[in-house]
């Protein structure tokens, strides 16, 4: 074990943690928007994390470029995604939970 | 060359009312029947004995012409000629032009008879001119003539059967089948006695000889006198000739059938009498005569058959017998029908004759509608399990179509699993 | 045991698993995914024991195979998914009538 | 002139040509039905050309890709295969003539494509040696085939297609599953290879019985004939006739193939398996199909019935090998042509009157004599009267049966004639009478009615082609060199 | 070239391809389809004639086509074939000329005549076929061929009739094969030979060769319309006049009662069989066929169901004389194939012209018919005398033999048989000619149609005239060259008398 | 140890992920479940060493499967009047007339057998690896798995490619329902189009490249592009008329044309099917996996499609 290994150990745990959360949210928030909320926050941060954590053990700058641009994508497919659901979900009509 | 006008004139007389028969041939000619006979005649009166042998006909069959035959012959003629004249008077009948026909038919049957010398021949003449007779017998009759008639046909359609009988086996026995072979050939074989009793009883019903006389005496009753008169000279006459000629006279003694033959003869003789005395309008005059007379006949063959030797102190007679009992019979019916002439028959009121098909057929329908009602109850008991039967198969069928099996896809899944580890397991 | 058998076996169950899912479901979709199912097995067990070679490198054969396979199942899909809806928009239900037949 | 023609690599044209036609179809629906007619027919002429080859040259083989086995696929073609690809090539054309008058033009242009396809990938199959190249053949035809089943888009013939599909996919899978277990087993999937390697092992058994259960499924065996009756039943009448004529004899000819090359000399209990279920086939089939009421159901459960003749030749040929599948040969060649032809002529009926209840025929015979008489004809050699292929095939099965013995069999293959007299004459006992109503009537173009009849005429002259037709089949010696029983 | 070779086949193709023309025309070229008619029945007949005279002079005409690897398509002619040809080319020519006058004017008349041309084919191939299989082959063709005739009417009964014919003949049709390929397994041949080719057959194969007997005649007993088997030919009538008079008198019922002769005496041998002791219940078969028919007979009304039913009992005759197993009863039994033809031929033409010209069909409404069309009655008088046996007529020679054969092979139970059917043929003959010319006609025919003065039209009246004066002719000339008495007994020569 | 237990995990995962997918009483869940399947299935190729599998995998059998069965699942939903009984467990229930565990008895049977099948073969086998590896210097190719794809069994290929196009075929001549209501993508969507489809078809461009030589061929970088495709379509776009006649069917038929091209082109040359010279066989896989990119594409894409776009203009 390096450093450098203690610090993807890190943001892996980290990352996990955010995923873990996320989930958790997913399966306990009563409606659809809120648990879509969970879902992305936690997901982008929890994949950002996982994904610097790989960084660290990169090879090259091209792997490096590589899992930066997976998160990207996936930043923007989640948001997207989010925002498309949601969307669909209001036209269908399903109303916000009010405590 | 003489020899061959002599057999072709042979053929003519047997030929020619054949042709006549056929109606367009004759239709202007005028007394068909009298022109018919004209050549029989002729050979009568022309002397000499002559025969025609035409190889091609049947099994190859001969005609001749001798003294005995001649005799036959002659009477052939009278009764025909006599016949002919007597039908000539009701030419205004509408049904004139069939009779003739029936007429002519009969005619060539009966000469051919005459001249035939084996038995085909004699069978099949006399074939030609039993049914022919038949219809000439009760064309444009009533009821009555019509049951005469219906009689008349059974006894001959039996004696026919008999007969063929008879002659099979005399074929089976011997290849040639003229007259004297036959009577030599069937003595003391096997079936001898069969051939017998075969050709008496044919012979017995074509003539109707006693017991079988009731066809005989019912046409004499009932048909017109211008073809009664026929009724002597063919189908009895002809029946008597026919058992002089099949039956082995002279060669070996038959006690026992030629007693038989006797009894038959002398029961003849008494019928006869018997009935002529209790029953004799002058119509069935005739009738009971030729009973007796024919009883007469039967009762000599009998003791010929008996006596081998005394046959042939009398043999030569039987012929001229046989050809004056059909002249005189004709002659005799004639007479008394020209008696009774202005009398028109009393109409029968008998019920309406039904052919024997369907008389046949009510017997056995009235049999089988018995037989239903009795077994009514076990039919529908029978009936209702068996439908019950059928359903099942039925049943079978509609539980394989779709639900269960074929289009149950699960099942159907669930098959091919099953099949394939078979398969996997059949194959180690 | 190798991991190349187990996934063997996991093949073996999943091929079983979707064959049970075909015969116990009557809608048309889930018949469908348990066809996909069942090809998935099918690919597993082609793959996991492709690589018995001993070396680095499994065989690639069975590789190519599955990719064939991947594709041909994908086009069935797509048909079988087409079918379905037009048969539903005839008969109003996702299932297969029971019997067609007059 | 002879050694070009023993040149041109005609197998792989039968291949290509198809292909390239149908996509040509698909590029330029216009010339759609030209184009079919005419590689149809070049087809025809392609099957002629290898012929010639084989005779002169022996079997013929063809390393796809300079290869060879095991690395490569082979295509390899001997008495059995040419015989398959002649009848796809016959069949085949009857059915193009056929079909250029029988579809509207907007089923027109859908239907050239595919059924080029299918026939692509029907000879490809004949031709291909080697068992996962069979497995796509029978991917590609299974789907081009089920998408021509519901070509119509109504509610039967869709739900006859997706059963068919279905089917088609579970008996695939299965195959494969069959394969990938003798690939890992023996280490080749070329059947030649195979053939020398495969041993009695739990691979080879579980191999048989997924592959068996897979192409009997495909091949419509009872008792897995269900999708049988509904698919071929609603499908357009050319595609019918495919697929009862030539479809399910594909399938058939792979289990006959591997049987032969592969699994036969190991197959236990399963040749008496495959004649029991065959049996029943006969049976239930014909029985079904006496029961029907709808003349294209009836034919197509007569297909399921004489399926089951085809496997009656399993059990039988254990002794008397070249013998019994001869006859399983020809009965399979004359019921494509029949039953290609019944199908054609069922459809011309259908045309005319605009529905096919037996009982409302309403003197076809009169009104469509051609038609009448295809189906006649068809008929004859269904039953297996003479002189017709049917009656040949019959008669060598019952003539194996007999020689060994086996009276069931031998019930059976009389019985089955017996019904199959039953549903014919079914429908032509109605083809004479009046109906009690008066229907409408369409028009049949004079090709429809003639490739029907000119189908059934094949089957009828194929009574009198034994020799040839038994001699082709000798050559490279698919039987092997069993003895015939005298 | 050897044209012998090719005879066979060409008078096959005499009239199959006429017969295959017809039906490609259209239904108003009535000359043109009549000229194909005759011209095939006249070519048909000078070919038959040819041959008839060659083999009379020891020739040999074969056609042999491969049909499977080891067994052919052969088409021969023997005495016995040719005595069958002869009979089916000549009332072929007959009852053509019988079609063309009745359907005048009916429709599907194309379809009719091919289908007609193709049962004389059927029939001529039948006859020709020089060993089993190609029996076998033509034996089915007959039965296809015939069916559209049966239900060539269209009606429901007509289908009825028709489905119940072929339910019995496809039955027989597969009994049939199943024996013979049986026996093909056994022995590897299936020509047929004179004397049979069984004989070298072991003991332990004679059971089965038992079974393999019940099975060919189970199978052709079906046309033959043996007893438990004849229902389809009473219901058969409903086709029209000229198909009953061809399917009674020639074609179908011929082609298996033919088929039995020659499995009794070309395939199995007829001393073969009677060692089997097959031929013993043949016989009683036979028999009781004979007096069943007739007893069927007597209950008809309906004059062509009487004349279907006493189609059985006469059959019969031909096979008794098979199962006798005598030389003499053989020519009984084979003549008879002939002498009946043509007598039942006259007899059904008889009822086809009363029916056509004056709609009558029953027996009932008979009265008086022989005024109305004497010649026609004419006859059916000699048709009806003959199947009585009465003599000149052909009838009588068949009986004939039949009797003294049977005297001869020492089973008189026959006799017994022959006089019991002769009985009852004039029980169920005679009231119809009773009626038809003694009874008075009534005021109107159900259906008359007029022919001017004529009774009714030449193509109706000529053939039952003409073949009643052969049934006569071959009757009274029988002792002629040619006959068909004369080939009876050359066929019996060979079966019995040569090596 | 570990990777052992991982892949255990994952086999487990796996039947978990397959039984709660086929037996949700909820279709939507059933679809979402195959596809985590799926990506769970991509993941046990990686670890079998059959990455080009995984990608395919992952591209074709999660993602493009995926969208197909929900796209399915939405015009059902369209397709039936009424939503609300979709898949709704109490319709389950009633459908069910077989009882459950009677196929379950001969199910296990199969996995018992074929378990032990798969167990009694040898643990090493080479297959045909040792021939491939013999023969990849000539293939024109280094990847493994294209060279068998594109030579070894290219024949195999090209009638894969038949295969897809017999779909399509069959898809078109159904005229299946096209994608439903046609509402607004709305600009999240539309502008998530925009920006990733030059990427698709980069990493497309990418794959296919890579293919020669590494994990990536003409099928992945084809669903890659199809994936564009349905992207696309979902947001919105549609082919403009004039390219939806011939235009379209030529990229469609572009794959599966070029192959037999190239297959009689080969046989002409060489004498036998598909026999490229060493010399030309790497630009020949290249060209004939460019094409089938194309048509792979665009064939998913009109897969996903379903109804046939120039349907309407056909008949005039």
């Amino acid at each position: 074990m390096i450093p450098s290994d203690y610090l993807s150990v890190a943001l892996l745990i980290a990352g996990a943690i955010f995923f873990l959360a996320g989930t958790l949210g997913l399966l306990r928030f009563p409606d659809v928007y809120t648990r879509l909320h969970a879902l992305t926050k936690a997901d982008n941060v929890g994949l950002g994390l996982i994904v610097m954590g790989l960084v660290v053990q990169a090879e090259s700058w091209a792997a490096v470029g590589k899992l930066l641009l997976i998160w990207v994508l996936v930043l923007l497919a989640g948001a997207s995604v989010a925002h498309l659901v949601a969307r669909g979900a209001l036209q269908r009509g399903i109303r916000l939970w009010k405590r | 060359m003489n020899e061959d006008i002599h057999s072709i004139s042979l053929l003519i007389v047997m030929v020619w009312p054949l042709l006549l028969a056929i109606p367009a041939v004759r239709s202007r000619l005028p007394w068909p029947g009298h022109l018919a006979i004209m050549p029989a005649a002729v050979r009568v009166i022309l002397p000499g004995d002559s025969s025609f042998e035409l190889s091609w006909l049947f099994f190859g069959t001969e005609f001749a012409i001798d003294g005995e035959v001649r005799w036959i012959l002659a009477m052939t003629v009278a009764v025909w000629l006599l016949a002919a004249t007597a039908a000539k008077s009701s030419k205004s009948d509408p049904t004139y032009d069939r009779t003739t026909t029936f007429f002519l038919l009969t005619l060539a049957g009966n000469v051919g008879v005459v001249l035939a010398t084996d038995l085909v021949g004699f069978f099949s003449f006399s074939t030609l001119m039993g049914y022919s007779f038949y219809g000439l017998m009760i064309h444009g009759g009533n009821a009555e003539v019509q049951r005469a008639g219906r009689l008349y046909l059974i006894f001959l359609i039996v004696a026919d059967l008999v007969l063929f009988e008879a002659l099979l086996l005399a074929a089976s026995t011997t290849e040639d089948l003229r007259y004297k072979v036959v009577r030599q050939a069937m003595v003391g074989t096997s079936s001898t006695q069969f051939y017998l009793w075969m050709a008496l009883v044919g012979f017995v019903f074509k003539a109707g000889i006693w017991p079988a006389q009731l066809w005989l005496s019912s046409a004499f009753k009932s048909v017109p006198f211008s073809r009664a008169l026929l009724l002597g000279g063919v189908p009895v006459s002809m029946g008597l000739l026919g058992m002089v000629r099949w039956l082995p006279f002279g060669e070996h003694a038959f006690y026992v059938f030629g007693m038989v033959i006797q009894m038959i003869g002398v029961a003849s003789i008494l019928y006869g009498a018997l009935r002529f005395f209790t029953n004799a309008t002058m119509k069935m005059l005739p009738a009971w005569s030729i009973i007796t007379v024919t009883g007469f006949f039967m009762a000599t063959l009998g003791t010929g058959l008996v006596y081998p030797a005394l046959w042939s102190q009398y043999e030569y007679l039987t012929h001229p017998f046989i050809a004056s009992l059909g002249i005189f019979l004709a002659a005799l019916t004639f007479t008394i029908g020209r008696l009774q002439d202005t009398r028109p028959h009393p109409a029968f009121a008998s019920r309406k004759v039904e052919d024997l098909s369907l008389w046949v057929g009510k017997w056995i329908g009235a049999i089988r509608r018995s037989s239903k009602d009795r077994l009514f109850g076990l039919q529908s008991l029978w009936r209702g399990s068996w439908l019950k039967v059928k359903e099942q198969p039925q049943r079978i069928l509609d539980w394989g179509k779709p639900a269960v099996l074929v289009g149950g896809w699960s099942a159907a899944i669930t098959m091919f699993v099953l099949l394939g580890l078979m398969l996997a397991w059949l194959a180690r | 045991m190798s991991t190349v058998f187990l996934y063997a076996l996991v093949g073996v169950v999943l091929f079983s698993l979707g064959l049970y899912a075909l015969i116990v479901h009557a809608h048309l979709l889930r018949k469908i995914l348990a066809i996909n199912v069942m090809g998935s097995g099918v690919f597993l067990v082609l793959v996991a024991l492709a690589k018995r070679t001993g070396e680095d490198t499994p065989d690639p054969v069975p590789h190519a195979m599955v990719i064939t396979g991947i594709v041909v199942a994908v086009s069935a899909t797509a048909l079988a998914l087409t079918l379905m809806l037009k048969l539903t928009a005839e008969t109003g239900n996702a299932e297969l009538p029971e019997d067609s037949r007059e | 002139m002879g050694t070009v023609i023993t040149k041109i690599p005609w197998g792989v044209l039968l291949i290509l040509l198809p292909l390239m036609g149908g996509m040509a179809c698909f590029l330029w629906p216009r010339i759609a039905k030209i184009l079919g007619l005419v590689l149809t027919f070049v087809g025809v002429l392609s099957v002629v050309g290898l012929g010639w080859q084989i005779m002169s040259n022996g079997v013929y083989h063809h390393a796809v890709g300079g290869w060879g086995a095991p690395l490569g696929i082979n295509l390899y073609a001997d008495g059995l295969s040419l015989l398959m690809l002649a009848i796809t090539a016959l069949v085949g054309f009857g059915i193009s003539v056929y079909s250029s008058g029988y579809f509207e033009r907007q089923h027109s242009t859908r239907f050239w494509p595919l059924w080029l396809l299918v026939l692509a990938a029907l000879n490809a199959l004949f031709l291909s040696n080697d068992i996962f190249n069979l497995y796509v053949t029978l991917e590609v035809m299974g789907l081009a085939a089920v998408a021509l089943a519901a070509l119509t888009g109504s509610r039967d013939a869709l739900s006859g297609a997706m059963r068919y599909l279905l089917a088609n996919l579970l008996g695939s899978l299965s195959y494969l599953f069959g394969v990938a277990l003798l690939y890992h087993g023996f280490g080749s999937v070329d059947i030649t290879t195979l053939a020398v390697q495969v041993k009695g092992s739990p691979t080879t058994w579980a191999a048989l019985g997924l592959i068996g259960a897979g192409l009997v499924l495909k091949t419509a065996l009872f008792p897995l004939h269900f999708w049988l009756p509904p698919a071929h039943a609603s499908a357009p009448a050319p595609v019918s006739a495919l697929l009862s004529a030539l479809v399910v004899k594909a399938s058939f000819y792979i289990l006959l193939r591997l049987w032969l090359e592969i699994f036969g000399p190991l197959g236990g209990d399963v040749d008496t398996l495959f004649g029991v279920l065959g049996a029943v086939a006969v049976l239930w089939g014909s029985l079904q199909a006496l029961r029907q009421t709808r003349l294209k159901l009836l034919v197509a459960y007569s297909t399921v019935a004489q399926i089951g003749y085809l496997f009656l030749a399993f059990p039988l040929a254990m002794s008397a090998g070249v013998m019994a599948w001869n006859a399983a040969v020809y009965l399979a060649l004359s019921h494509a042509l029949a039953k290609a032809a019944m199908f054609l002529a069922t459809g011309n009926m259908l045309r005319f009157g605009g529905h096919d209840r037996i009982a409302d025929l309403d003197r076809v015979v009169q009104r469509l004599p051609l038609t009448a008489t295809a189906f006649a004809l068809a008929g004859v050699s269904i039953m297996g009267l003479p002189p017709s292929g049917g009656f040949i095939g019959k008669w060598l099965l019952l003539e194996v049966a007999l020689a060994q013995g086996q009276w069931g069999l031998v019930v059976i293959i009389v019985l089955g004639g017996l019904l199959a007299a039953g549903y014919v004459f079914k429908v032509l006992g109605q083809a004479f009478t009046q109906a009690a109503v008066m229907h409408e009537s369409r028009a049949v173009p004079a090709s429809m009615e003639w490739a029907a009849l000119l189908l059934a005429f094949g089957a009828i002259l194929l009574g009198f082609l034994a020799t040839p037709v038994l001699s082709l089949v000798g050559i490279g010696s698919p039987f092997g060199a069993h003895e015939v029983m005298p | 070239m050897n044209w012998n070779a090719w005879i066979p086949l060409l008078v096959v193709a005499s009239s199959l391809l006429p017969g295959l023309v017809i039906f490609s025309l259209a239904e108003e070229r009535v000359r043109l389809r009549s000229t194909l008619n005759l011209a095939g029945a006249l070519v048909k007949l000078a070919l038959v004639g040819w041959m008839l005279w060659g083999v009379y002079h020891g020739r040999h005409y074969e056609t042999r086509l491969a049909l499977l690897p080891d067994l052919e398509l052969v088409l021969r002619a023997g005495p016995l074939s040719l005595l069958f040809v002869t009979l089916s080319s000549v009332l072929w020519l007959v009852t053509t000329v019988y079609a063309i006058g009745y359907l005048e004017g009916s429709p599907h008349r194309s379809r009719f005549f091919g289908f007609f041309s193709l049962c004389v084919s059927a029939t001529v191939g039948v006859a020709l076929s020089g060993n089993l299989i190609s029996f076998l082959l033509f034996y089915e063709l007959l039965t296809l061929s015939t069916y559209p005739l049966i239900v060539h009417r269209g009606t429901e009964v007509a289908r009825r009739a028709g489905h119940s014919y072929l339910v019995y003949t496809i039955f027989g049709g597969a009994l049939l094969l199943l024996g013979t390929v049986w026996l093909y397994t056994l022995t590897g041949t299936l020509e047929f030979t004179p004397q049979g080719f069984l004989n070298s057959l072991g003991e332990e194969h004679h059971p089965a060769l038992i079974v393999i007997f019940a099975l060919m005649i189970a199978g052709l007993g079906v046309k033959a319309a043996l007893v438990p088997l004849h229902g389809w030919l009473p219901q058969a009538m409903v086709a029209p006049a000229p198909v009953s008079a061809l399917l009674h008198a020639v074609a179908v019922v011929k082609a298996g009662v033919f088929g039995i002769v020659r499995v009794v005496y070309e395939v199995f041998g007829v001393s073969f069989a009677a060692e089997l002791g097959v031929t013993g219940p043949l016989a009683w078969l036979a028999a009781t066929t004979i007096i069943y028919g007739s007893l069927r007979a007597l209950f008809q009304d309906d004059l062509k169901r009487r004349l279907a039913f006493c189609t059985v009992s006469q059959l019969s005759y031909i096979v008794l004389g098979v199962a006798i197993a005598g030389p003499i009863a053989t020519i009984g039994g084979v003549v008879h194939l002939v002498h009946q033809g043509l007598m039942k031929i006259a007899l059904f033409f008889c009822a086809g012209n009363l029916a056509e010209t004056l709609g009558i069909h029953k027996v009932s409404e008979m009265n008086g018919v022989g005024r109305r069309m004497p010649w026609t009655m004419a006859a059916f008088t000699i048709g009806a005398f003959g199947m009585m046996g009465a003599p000149p007529i052909a009838g009588f020679i068949s009986k004939w033999y039949l009797g003294l054969g049977a005297l001869e092979a020492g089973q008189e139970w026959v006799i017994l048989v022959l006089a019991g059917s002769s009985l009852l043929n004039a029980a169920y003959f005679l009231p119809i000619l009773h009626r038809a010319w003694f009874q008075e006609p009534p005021e109107t025919w159900p259906e008359e149609r007029k022919f001017g003065r004529k009774e009714t039209a030449w193509a109706l009246l000529l053939p039952p005239v003409i073949t009643a004066l052969m049934a006569l002719g071959a009757g009274m000339l029988a002792s002629a060259p040619f006959s068909p008495l004369g080939w009876a007994q050359l066929i019996a020569q060979r079966e019995f008398y040569q090596p | 140890m570990l990777q052992w237990a991982l892949d255990a995990l994952l086999g487990l995962g796996l039947l978990w992920l397959a039984w709660c997918a086929l037996m949700s009483p909820n279709l939507l869940k059933a679809i979402v479940l195959f596809v985590a399947f799926g990506l769970l299935m991509a993941l046990a190729w990686v670890r079998l060493d059959a990455p080009d599998i995984a990608l395919a995998e992952a591209a074709i059998g999660a993602g493009l499967t995926g969208a197909l069965l929900l796209a399915a699942l939405a015009r059902l939903r369209f397709a039936y009047a009424d939503e609300e009984t979709v898949g709704s467990p109490a319709q389950e229930e009633a459908k069910v007339r077989f009882p459950q565990w009677l196929p379950a008895v001969p199910l296990l049977l199969v996995v018992a057998g074929l378990g032990y099948v798969v167990l009694s073969l040898p643990p090493y086998a080479t297959g045909l690896s040792t021939e491939v590896t013999a023969n990849l210097e000539s293939s024109g190719v280094s990847n493994p798995v294209t060279a068998v794809l594109l030579n070894f069994r290219g024949y195999d290929t090209l009638l894969e490619l038949v295969v897809l196009l017999v779909a399509l075929l069959g898809v078109w001549s159904l005229d299946g329902l096209a994608l439903g209501r046609e509402t607004a993508p709305g600009p999240v969507l539309d502008t998530l189009s925009r920006f990733l489809t030059p990427v698709f078809i980069l990493v497309a461009a990418y794959l296919l490249w890579v293919g020669a030589h590494a994990p990536g061929g003409a099928f992945q970088a084809g669903s890659v592009l199809g994936a564009a495709g349905v992207l696309l379509l979902l947001a919105g776009w549609r082919f403009r008329a004039g390219l939806t006649e011939l235009p379209l069917r030529l990229v469609l038929v572009a794959g599966p044309g070029a192959f037999v091209i190239v297959a009689l082109v080969t046989m002409l040359m060489e004498g036998q099917l598909l026999e490229y010279s060493p010399e030309q066989a790497s630009i020949l896989i290249l060209f004939l996996e460019t094409t089938a990119t194309f048509s792979i594409g665009a064939t998913l894409a009109a897969l996903f499609f379903g109804g046939r776009p120039q349907d309407d203009k056909e008949h005039t």
